[in-house]
Order: C-alpha cells, then structure tokens, then sequence
C-alpha cells in the first residue's frame, strides 16, 4: 500500500510543489483547514478574460495534501472559470492517479476545496459537494 | 448480515421465523417454563442475531476510534459507521445523511434540541407548544428551556378517547409558538397522532415542529419529507438496534445554523485558546468518541426492519392490536386506556385490571413469564389525566403473535384468581 | 469472565497471555501479514474477550431497559449495570457507587459538569483555570460556558520539557479561580502531572477542582479521594471497555446540589406540566434509556484490568517508556516531543521525523500493520505550541510489548528510506 | 415466585391495612414517592414520652407497599424513638417474610423510607441509608 501510494508523481509533486506562493492582489482567493490534522492551504487565483491566468498556493500538509494542490493547479492552469467550476473531484483522482482510500480523502481534496469556495465565494465547500 | 430466512414472499410476517432470529426469545427463562412472551418493546426492544453479530463483529474485527486514524481498522470502522449514517437516512427518507445525528437516545435528541436551537430560538415571553400525553423526555427539556429563557409551555388537550384535540391546537397556534413538539405515537396509550397534519398546521402558524418519533419509526413507514417536520428523534434501541444508539434528524439549515450543543474533540474546525470554530455537521454534534459499535449495529437493525417491510412490520402490528382488542375486552374489570379502536392505534396497551395494582399484575404475569411494564411510563401528567398513578402496559412488535395474547389473558386471569376478584 | 491464564504469580505482566485475550490483535489484518501492532489504544483501546463475551451474553440473555421493568430480564439487567457501577467506583476509590455517573465518554462527562455546575457557579468576571496542553474535550466546554457567562479563561503555561509550570499556576490562582480542570496525563505529549499537588493548590484557593482521567485511569491506580479532587472525568472505551462507555464520579455534595443536564426519563422524581423535581443522584444524570450494555461491558474491563493490577499495569508502561526511548533514540531525525525522561512520563510518545509529514509517517506505518495516530490529538493549541500542526503518535498499553517498539522503528526506517532521506 | 411473592401475609394486610388514615394534628409527618412507579405514602406518627402513641399512613401503591407499610406501623406502634430509629430495613423484610426482588425493593421500603425521613427531620432518604 505504502508503494502503491508513494509513487513518484506524489513524491515528484511534494517535494518540488509548482505554483508555490502567494498572490497578491488575487481574484479569488481561498484558505481552508483540514479540521482532522490541521493542514492549512491558501489558495490564490487570477482570472483574465474568463480564464485562470496566475495560480498559486501555500500551505503546510501531507505529501498527498500537497501533491493533489500542486497537480491541481496546473489542470487549472490556463483554463475557463466555467471549465474550473465543472471540474469534479473524480477529475482530480484519476490526475492522482494513486489508490486515495477514504481517510487520506480529505487530505487530497483540500486544495480542491480551497478552489471550489473561493472561485464560488462561499465561506466553506463540503467534501460531498465537490 | 440477515438471517437469510426467506420472508419476501408472504403478505404476512413470518413470525416464527422472525422469533428464530432473537436470541433472548430462545432461551429457557426459567427452567422448564413456557417461552419469554416479550411485551415491553415500547420500552426498549430485543435485538436479532445480525445487530447482535455485527457488535461482536466490530470489536472482534475493526474496532478503533474513526475519523482520525490512519489505519486500517479505523477507515473501516469510519467507513461502516458512516455507511449506518447512510441507512439511517434512507430509513427515514432524509435529504442528506449529513442530516442524522448518532446520540444516545430520543431523550439526547431532544435534549439537543432544547440546548441548542432552543435557547438560541426561544426567548421570554415565548411560547412552546407540547401536549398533555407527552413522555417526559419531551416535556422536562422544555420545562429546563422554559424556566431558562423565561419562555412558557402550553399544552395541547386530549379528547377523552386519548386523541389529540386539534382544536385546542388551533387555540394555541394563534398564540404564534416558537416551536411544536409532540410524540408522533403515544408510548401509553398507543394513540397514532395525525403527524402530517398537526406539523401542516403547525408550519402555517410559523413554528418549528419536532417529531418525538421513539414510538413511530420502530413500527410505521416514517418519511421525514412527507412528514414535513423540522427535527425528528428517535432510539435505536426500541427499532432493534443496540442500547446506547439514537438519532436526531434535522434540516439542513437550521443544523447548520445551531451553535453546538457539547464541545470537544471531533467537533471542531479550528481550536485556539481564545475561542474556537466549528465543522460541519453532524460531526458539530458528535462531541468525543461515538458509539461506534453501537451506530453500526443500529445500521444493521435498520437493515434488517428494511428487509422486513416497513409496511409489513405496520400491518401485522395493526393485526395484533385487533386481536389484543378483542381478546383483552374479555377479561372481567379490564380497562384500556386510549382510543377505543384499532385505526389510528399503535400496537400499545396501557390497561388496568380492577383495583390491583400495576406492580402486583406485572409481577405475577412475570412468574409466567410474560414481561410487561408497570408504572407511570415516564408520563406523569398523562397518568393524571387518567385518574390513575400508573398502568400495566403490554407492548407489540415483529416477534410477537396471538399465541403471546393468549397467554396475556391468560396470566391476567391468574392475577384475578390471586387477587380474590375472580 | 476474565480468561483464567494466571498472571498472579509474575511480576511483570504476561503480554503473550494478555494479547492472547484480544481477537482483534490476533487476526490476519491483511493476508500474510506480520500481526497488528496496535500503538493508538490513547485514542481507544482494544476490548479483551471477557467484555465481548458480557456485551453478547447481555443481549443474547438479559437486554431489557432497567429501572422500570417488574419482568426477570430487567431485574437482571438493572442488577448487572448497578454492579458495574460499583465495580467503577471501587476502582476509582469513590467513597459511594452514587458518585459514579454513567455517561458516552470523558467529552459528555467534562460538558456534563460545564453545563449543570458550571452555569450555576462560573458568572460574569469570574476566572476558570486550564492549561495549554487541554484536549479539545477539556477546553471548547469551557470556553463555551465562558462565553455565555462573561467569564474569563486562563491558562497555566507548560515548560519547555513539557511539564506545567507550577508558579504560573500559583500566579494565576491568586485571581481565586472558580474552577481549575486540567488532564491527569496529557494525551499528546505524555507527561503525567503531580495531580495532588495541583489539586492541594487549587483546592487552597478555594477552587473546585475536575481532573480529566481520560489518560490516567486506565493507565495508572487513580483513587479520587487520595487526589482530593472534585470530578473526575474519563472513558471506558480507552481501559478496554466498550465504545460509548465513561464516566463522571463527583463528591456527592456537588452532584446534589447541580441542577439537571438533560431532562427526561429516569431523571425525575415527579413530573408536573408545571414544574418537575429531581431523583437522586445519579439517576438525576442519566435522563433516557442508557447504554446499559456498555456500562455492564466496561465493569467487565474494570474487572479484567483489577485482575491484572494497576500498579502492574503501571509498571510495565513505564518499562516500556524506558525501552521506547532508548530504541526511538536510535531513529535519525526523530524529535519527541514532551519529557525527555521516563519519569512522570506515560508511554505516549509524539513525534517529529524530520520533515515528513505525520500522514504520510501513519500511512506507511499502516502498511507494515503497525496503527499509529497522526494530527493533532486534539490538541491544536499546544500544537501551536510545539510549532507544529501535527504529531505521530504511538502510545502503549497492555498488550505491547518490546517487539511492538522494534517494528515500529523498523518502520520508521522504511519510512525516510521512501521519503528519500536514508 | 407469584405465589411465594403474595403470601396471605400480604394479602392479608393489603385488603385490610392496618393504621390507614391519617393523624391531625402529627408530631412526624412525611410524604415520599417512588419515582418509578408515582405511589405515594404519607406516614404520620404522634410521640408521648418518647414512645410512638400513635401512628397512621396514606397513600397508593401496589399489594407490597401497602402491606409492608401496614406491617411496619404494627411494628412501631409502643416502642420508643429510639428503637425506631434504630430499625433496618433488614428488620422490616424480616417481617414482611416473603422474597422481595431488587425491583419491588423500592415498593417494599418505601413507607420506611417516610418514617425515617419524618423521624430525623430529613427532605428525603436514599434507600441505601436505611
Ligand atoms: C486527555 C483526554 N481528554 C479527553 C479525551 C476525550 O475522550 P472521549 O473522546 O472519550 O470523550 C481524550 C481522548 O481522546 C483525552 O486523551
Ligand atoms: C414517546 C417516547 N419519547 C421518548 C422516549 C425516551 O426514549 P429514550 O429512553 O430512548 O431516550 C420514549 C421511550 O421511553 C418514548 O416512548
């Protein structure tokens, strides 16, 4: 399991995140909490003309937590609003392309999280509803 | 994880069947005596071998604290407890299994309520809605919110055949309550309320409206959605699950709007010494380790009345409570209390006998073993109404049949015999 | 019920026997596997056969609700959990089985108190005194209660070994606390507060005094009254009885004066529409059907655990302390947070590895069969503290012994060799 | 058990209690309920010269309660405040002759519990002080 989760993409993203930092000023910009382990992500994001310009996080986590918010901010990257608003957290998985069982979920969907409330403007996103 | 005894093709339970799958009905009670008639269930029912097989299972298997271990017994515990979440939910037809709360029992449910929605929501000079027939677990809340907040009760009436006088609810909703609550089924005297319709009413004056239903989902198809209601209570322990398990169903909003009811571990978004944000619900409400076991197992009877029909568990109750009418309308000085009918009627029997005392018939339909109940049945008030400080109550469910009425006439007839009034 | 191997004649406990009595440490986790090494019994602990076994005998048996049926399966039933109660207090040493009240966990047991004690005698001004190393459970109910009271919280700071700093105690209870609560033992970091000490200063001050035993009780001989404190909260689930299982003992002199927490059932001496009155204590705390199995299961696991002996139960923790902190010494990287000496230490170890996250550490562990504990142990505070957001923790109970260390650190080594810092 | 429970001795005094009624006015006067069930008893007794003259009591409640409460004001009747207090419970279930099951023990006790209550000036006794 350890192997099978542990792969190099995760371990690639983790130890060499892209779009690391901050934004500022920001379009949408977005903190949450993973109130199990208390992993933090900011999530900031500039919009042109409908489409996602600048993307940059920050945060402190696990290799999963991490690597999932690195992946997803380059699938994000140079995209429509509309197409960030249909992305799914299946889109993202199968992106992850490791096994995620259910208690490492939250830690790969935080970022996504952080995403979905602030390009929705909504104080907090549950996981279902992503 | 139930018994794979084929019941899907019969109208009816198959009650010996059912009987097959509870161990306490199965055992020797007393050397050489007759077979356990069970006939408390109003007050906590039995458990069948798949509930009492899936707590073995869990702490044999699986068992770990959840939400917070990254592990395998405890994703499977997360998983499983969260997956009796889900049935819960169906059970009842809910929005969003994020809806249903593990507690205790109805009387925490309702507790809850009062704490948390009630003193944020109901202020002086309110007014609260709740009746005469209710069990003290939606009364004595009410009654702590009230003296807190300055707020006032009021009680709805009951006819003298033990229904409810919705009149006099009309009366009192002019009153503008902040909140309704009443027992969907009435734990002494069986009376099934019109739900529906009390909550239409209820929701038109603008109240909140809790469903005290401890009495209802065990035995009726219960759909909170046609109910209409904004809260609903129940213990798993009365509907086949284990001792220790109950929900509290609410809306959405108006969960997500309440402040917590008991804080601590697993409640919480964000802890800092100067204050503290909460998660989302239900986790809100679950303060500290659950009940793991106890929720599993509840998912289990869940699974089990499902398998059974929740409309065939109504109707064959509904078929013991006109047996029951008739036969106990045989025995000499026998009163039932409540409606003097069976439609509109739980498979409840709260009578007395003469002058002998409630304690003194239990006792002795004891010796035969038949278990009853003999008291107040946590409703003072209503005992009041009746004249009467308590009552011996028999009480229905899926394992029982004729043959444990007959053996009630029976044993009340020996009572009479002991007691010189035969 | 506990399993016959002797272990009277040893001086250290028989781990082997004792491992033996736990199925769910003696299954195959995942096929071909090394055996589980369960290092989060902090979080809850494995249950041994003879609370199994109790659970199933009570519902294959004797379910009944108690207290109210005149009917065999009842009597026993009420019999068996006011045993288990009695049982509890023995083990506590309460000077009455009355002070014992039954409740979900150390988290009901701490709001039990904040709400019912604490609404009547913290007000508007007035100080409560914690520490920095609270678990949630032992901190949001009072910052909950201080909010709606208008009192103010303060808290003793720790030293940078991990341990209370005493003279800020003695500073900050010149401010003549209400209440002083604090954990006997603290779950994150291990160390074992001088409880008596504590208290004695507290209780000079003229404050009431509740002690979180949720680590404490099952670990170490905890007698409330050589302690001299006021509460004492803790869990059943986390000394190997079942989930939904704890307790708060309270001097009885308190608990009669406090008002009701939750009003309902059981609870009541007599029920008006008007107005109600309070049973004793400490039915006057139990309102509603309780968990009556998990009571009865956790005087199983008070029994098992007597029969092993506190002080020996003790003992070997700390042996295996001393021998945790000698082999995790041996890891690179490692930081353990706390004392860095066995002495007043439990065997709770949370620690850093290097940078690698604690899930990532946990996830791994796991897949090696070794269950660890990753986050914040509900403790984000003293998180804040240590300048960290989350820990690994291991903690040891029982049924661990050398072997279970020696994986771990085994373990530890496959975890930098994949995060690449071997 | 029925038949060993309702021996003619209870019976017997359950159909015709002794001391029923009540004494206006009263020296000790107390009134208790079980909570469990809602029966009541009112005991009131009259002291001359430290010896119970007098002694009556009310109430509702099942064939136990009734007859141990009749049975225990026979019991008391002539003897002296001391003795009185000195009485257990054991006393009183050696009197009543017949097996009380831990149920009924609040039925059967809970005259003694008025009288001890009313005799030391008490607002309520616990069935283990008795
Ligand atoms: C010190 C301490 N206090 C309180 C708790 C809360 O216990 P429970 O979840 O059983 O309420 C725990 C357990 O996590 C603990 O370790
Ligand atoms: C109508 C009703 N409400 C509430 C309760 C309280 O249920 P519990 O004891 O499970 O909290 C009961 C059960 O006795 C009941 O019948």
């Amino acid at each position: 399991m350890a192997d099978s989760l542990y792969k190099e993409i995760i371990l690639d993203h983790y130890r060499s995140p892209r779009n690391k930092g901050r934004l500022d000023p920001a379009d949408y910009s977005h903190e949450d909490v993973n109130p199990l382990c208390g992993d933090e992500i900011v999530l900031d994001l500039r919009v042109k003309d409908g489409i996602v310009s600048e993307v940059a996080f920050e945060g402190r986590g696990c290799a999963i937590s991490q690597a999932a918010t690195s992946i997803l901010t380059e699938m994000i990257e140079g995209r429509t609003v509309e197409e960030v608003k249909a992305l799914t957290k299946d889109d993202l998985l199968e992106e992850l392309s490791v096994p995620i069982s259910p208690a490492r979920m939250k830690c790969a969907l935080l970022g996504l999280k952080c995403l979905k409330a602030g390009i929705y403007g909504v104080g907090h996103m549950h996981d279902d509803d992503l | 994880m139930v018994s794979s005894t084929t019941r899907q093709t019969a109208t009816d339970l198959d009650v010996a069947a059912i009987r097959a799958d509870f161990p306490v009905l199965n055992q020797e009670v007393r050397p050489g005596a007759e077979r356990l008639s069970f006939l408390d269930s109003a007050a906590s029912s039995q458990k069948p071998a798949s509930v009492i097989e899936t707590l073995d299972d869990y702490y044999r298997r699986y068992n770990a604290n959840i939400h917070r271990g990254v592990y395998q017994l405890s994703e499977e515990a997360t998983q499983r407890y969260e997956a009796a979440r889900h049935l819960v939910a169906d059970f009842i037809n809910a929005p969003s299994a994020r809806e249903c709360i593990f507690v205790r029992n109805t009387t925490e449910a309702i507790n809850l309520v009062a704490h948390s929605w009630g003193r944020r929501n109901v202020n002086a000079g309110d007014v609260v809605v709740l009746t005469v027939m209710e069990h003290h677990s939606n009364l004595v809340p009410w009654q702590l919110l009230a003296e807190e907040q300055g707020a006032e009760l009021a009680f709805v009436r009951m006819t003298p055949e033990g229904r409810l006088d919705l009149d006099h609810l009309d009366t009192l909703l002019t009153r503008e309550p902040k909140l309704v609550a009443f027992s969907h089924v009435s734990n002494a005297l069986g009376t099934i309320h019109d739900a529906v319709e009390i909550t239409r009413r209820a929701k038109v004056a603008g109240a909140t409206v809790l469903i005290d239903g401890a009495q209802s989902v065990p035995h009726l198809p219960v759909d909170v959605q046609s109910l209409g209601c904004d809260f609903l209570a129940f213990s798993g322990h009365k509907m086949l699950g284990p001792m220790g398990s109950g929900v509290l169903w609410g809306r959405r909003e108006l969960l997500e709007a309440m402040p917590p009811f008991m804080g601590g571990g697993s409640m919480i978004r964000k802890v800092e010494l100067s204050g503290s944000t909460w998660a989302d619900v239900p986790a809100k409400f679950e303060a500290g380790t659950p009940a793991v076991g106890d929720a599993i197992g509840l998912g289990a009877a869940v699974e089990y009345l499902s398998e059974l029909g929740m409309d065939r568990v109504q109707a064959h109750e509904h078929g013991l409570a006109g047996y029951a009418f008739a036969r106990l309308g045989e025995v000499p000085e026998l009163t039932i209390h409540g409606p003097k009918m069976t439609e509109g009627r739980a498979a409840v029997f709260s009578f007395s006998l003469g002058d002998v005392h409630p304690h003194d018939v239990a006792a002795i339909l004891d010796s035969e073993n038949i278990a009853v109940r003999a008291g107040h049945h946590c409703c003072q008030p209503l005992m009041r109404e009746l004249g009467d400080v308590a009552t011996t109550r028999a009480s229905f469910y899926v394992y029982n049949d004729h043959d444990d009425i007959n053996r009630l006439v029976a044993g009340l007839g020996r009572v009479r015999q002991i007691f010189g009034s035969a």
